[in-house]
């Protein structure tokens, strides 16, 4: 299976955050994204998991059986949880175990150690444990591409060390990763690029 | 009165009114259209080049705007 | 379809958890009826004949007040990015979202419209055909509010400009909806023709709405 | 996607045909005063038909108006032509005008006909409602900051409710007859004779050429006004280069 992405264009209010952008990613192989703060990582990462429309260029997966669409074949973690505060821990993971659909919630629960806070609702978590729920839907529906946007803020160096393992497990088992990240995760990536000013957009 | 008959008074208003509005939308635009005219032609003094005719930069033509507006 | 029914049912979860929801549009509702023949002066007669025009009135402005709420809780916390990247299209979501928004407000409203009707001296036989024409009538409201609180998603005074934006919309399934009601009452006009005009309405907001949903919250979700 | 050559295109387009409007509109304008002021009286409400010589192309325009701002705003939403949303953004408060100037012109009208401001006849009633609808979309153009987004919400908001015009229009039109009293005469258009007809369609053709020149200029204008806005932000970029110790280019 092949992500595709060739000459990509975003333009955002009037500034052009980078222009004909094209690379290639295998099954199994991770990409970091680096650049200051507004160089695009955000929006490129946006743009793949098709929320946000390009202005030219086309990004497309092969090698996938039902032809889905990539919305489908990824997760995308971004700076927001996606926990609803008023259902408890076990209640948020049953519903994207049976909408996204998954397959079940315990290994979800147990690598992200939430199991016996299962019955808490999500509003009364600190902040790292609500975005440890958060991630915990990577693991609830088993899904190819993985988008990650600064996905260690707020996790502590534990959490961070096992959200690396996993990573790296997703990597191994044939998966792909493409993080835009200040902090280092602790993983290394195979691929990177630099968006922005320090590049010059005019690869 | 001006041989229009009882109701002159509603005559005129109208058309007052009517001339009122359509002449405060005329000088409104032309107004409107002079100061972006005159902010225009300040930026451009200021060396602030339309077409950026400097190599590479990741300026915006200001045209682009409104491929920014495609989207 | 397991999907749909699985966001339903969460929604429906969530509003159940979130009672203040549905709390304060039937408090609204209430006292928007309570304080008009207040103002309006203790003439049963008169009050008779204004029932079904207010009750309709003050249901949709009850409904408005909870409208926004369908996307603006999961747009905030981010789950709504999540579902867009479900199974369901956009245009899905936003009609299973808009089902529970009727279920958990619109019925609800619908069911205290008798009882309100008792405060305004309604026509004993115009209870049941009020009931009935609500019960139609709030899809339309659900659906065609959807897309206001779509289109002013993410805009800080959303809530008012909510309700500038979708209370044209709601005209016709107001005027339908109190002239079926007022038909068995004493007005000229036919019960049935109005009856299936506003039925028409709200199968038509039920079909068409999400479309017109699903393409502003492509927009916000940028 | 003609994306750059498009603005300035228009802009040289609209610079040749506005002198020509804007002298078509002039003549007009004094052809229709005149006829309208030499119009004989109507049979029945005497002068006052002279209200009408302006009420009826005003409402006239803000239907119009309304369904260029459809017609753009699908432009903009399906094609993403750019001066479709130039066009719909600038075409809106002029409708607001011209359904403002329907409304009191109307009512202005019916205080001789029938003794009161407002009546809530059909037509009248419905222009309320457009005149609620233009309020709507102004609304939202003003509400979001980001042109492009406010552009497309915007266009989503004005199909939607171009779609509802026929709908309100047929349920106001029902709801007129239902509350129909008897006493109240219908506004019945006075008899169309040829005498009153033509002054009508002068001043008619009159404020459609003013449109066209207002609607024109207005989209020059908010052109201009995004070029403006782009420069400025290439002053911020610039000045943040400086700042950040980048070579000034």
């Amino acid at each position: 299976m092949h992500l595709i992405v060739e000459n990509l264009t975003c333009v955002r209010g009037g500034r052009t955050l980078f222009a004909d952008l094209s690379f290639r990613l295998a099954s199994g192989e991770s990409l970091r994204l680096q650049g200051p703060n507004g160089s695009g990582k955000t929006s490129l990462l946006r743009i793949l998991a098709g929320f946000l429309e390009l202005d030219s260029g086309t990004v497309r997966v092969d090698g996938v059986e039902n032809d889905a669409d990539i919305g489908e074949q990824c997760h995308y973690v971004g700076h927001l949880n996606g926990v609803k505060s008023t259902l408890t821990v076990g209640e948020n993971l049953e519903f994207w175990c049976s909408y996204l659909p998954g397959t079940e919630i315990n290994t979800a629960l147990d690598r992200f150690a939430l199991g016996d806070l299962q019955d808490i609702p999500a509003g009364m978590l600190s902040a790292g444990q609500r975005r440890r729920l958060g991630l915990a839907r990577l693991l609830v529906a088993d899904r190819p591409i993985w988008f990650l946007d600064e996905p260690t803020v707020s996790l502590d160096t534990g959490s961070c060390r096992i959200f690396a393992e996993l990573v790296e497990a997703h990597i191994g088992a044939g998966g792909m990763v493409i993080a835009a990240t200040h902090v280092p995760l602790g993983v290394e990536f195979q691929k990177s690029i630099t968006l922005g000013k320090m590049a010059g957009a005019d690869q | 009165m001006f041989g229009l008959g009882p109701h002159y008074g509603f005559i005129f208003a109208s058309y007052a009114i009517v001339a009122f509005v359509l002449a405060g939308m005329i000088v409104w635009i032309a107004w409107d259209g002079r100061t972006q005219r005159r902010l225009l032609a300040e930026l451009e003094a200021q060396g602030v080049t339309r077409r950026s005719k400097r190599h590479g930069s990741a300026s915006a033509d200001p045209d682009a705007v409104f491929s920014g507006s495609d989207k | 379809m397991k999907e749909f029914m699985s966001l339903v049912r969460r929604d429906l979860l969530l509003s159940w958890r979130e009672g203040g929801a549905i709390g304060t549009a039937l408090g609204f509702y209430l006292i928007v009826v309570a304080i008009l023949p207040l103002g309006l002066g203790p003439d049963l007669n008169l009050l008779s004949r204004i029932a079904p025009g207010v009750l309709w009135v003050a249901l949709l402005l009850a409904a408005l007040l909870s409208v926004d709420r369908i996307f603006h809780n999961d747009y905030e916390d981010g789950t709504l990015e999540a579902l867009a990247l479900g199974p369901l299209p956009l245009e899905a979501i936003t009609a299973a979202k808009c089902l529970a928004h009727w279920i958990s407000t619109g019925i609800p409203l619908t069911l205290t419209a008798p009882v309100l009707g008792l405060l305004l001296n309604l026509d004993a036989q115009a209870f049941a055909v009020l009931v009935l024409t609500m019960l139609v009538g709030t899809p339309a409201v659900s659906f065609i509010g959807a897309i206001g609180a779509a289109l002013t998603l993410g805009l800080r005074r959303g809530g008012l400009l909510l309700s500038l934006l979708v209370l044209p919309l709601y005209i016709p399934i107001l005027i339908f909806g109190v002239s079926s009601v007022s038909a068995v009452i004493s007005g000229p006009s036919s019960f049935t023709a109005s009856f299936l005009i506003l039925c028409a309405l709200s199968m038509a907001s039920i079909v068409l709405a999400p479309l017109a949903c699903a393409a502003a919250l492509k927009l916000n979700l940028q | 996607m003609q994306k750059y050559a498009n603005p300035t295109r228009f802009m040289k387009i609209a610079d040749a045909v506005l002198p020509w409007l804007t002298t078509a509109t002039v003549i007009l304008f004094v052809a229709g005063l005149y006829l309208t002021s030499v119009a004989p009286p109507d049979y029945e409400q005497g002068h006052t038909v002279k209200i009408m010589f302006i009420h009826v192309p005003s409402a006239w325009l803000a239907m119009m108006c309304y369904t260029i701002i459809a017609a753009s705003s699908v432009g903009s939403l399906i094609w993403r032509h750019p001066l479709a949303d130039v066009s719909a953004k600038t075409a809106v408060p002029i409708g607001v005008a011209f359904t403002f100037l329907a409304l009191v012109t109307g009512s202005l009208w019916g205080k001789p006909m029938w003794g009161t401001y407002w009546v809530w006849d059909a037509r009248l009633t419905s222009v309320l409602v457009l005149f609620f609808l233009y309020l709507g979309l102004m609304a939202l153009w003003q509400a979001i900051e980001d042109p492009s987004r406010a552009g497309r919400s915007a266009a989503i908001l004005a199909i939607v409710g171009f779609v509802n015009v026929p709908i309100i229009k047929f349920s106001v039109d029902w709801w007129s007859t239902l509350h129909q009293p008897a006493s109240v005469v219908k506004m019945s258009g006075p008899a169309i004779h040829s005498s009153i007809l033509i002054p009508l369609l002068v001043m008619a053709a009159a404020f459609t050429c003013l449109f066209f020149v207002l609607h024109l200029r207005a989209m020059q204008n908010e052109i201009l006004r995004r070029r403006v806005m782009a420069m400025r932000l290439l002053q911020v970029e610039r000045a943040a280069n400086v700042e950040a110790g980048a070579p000034a280019e």
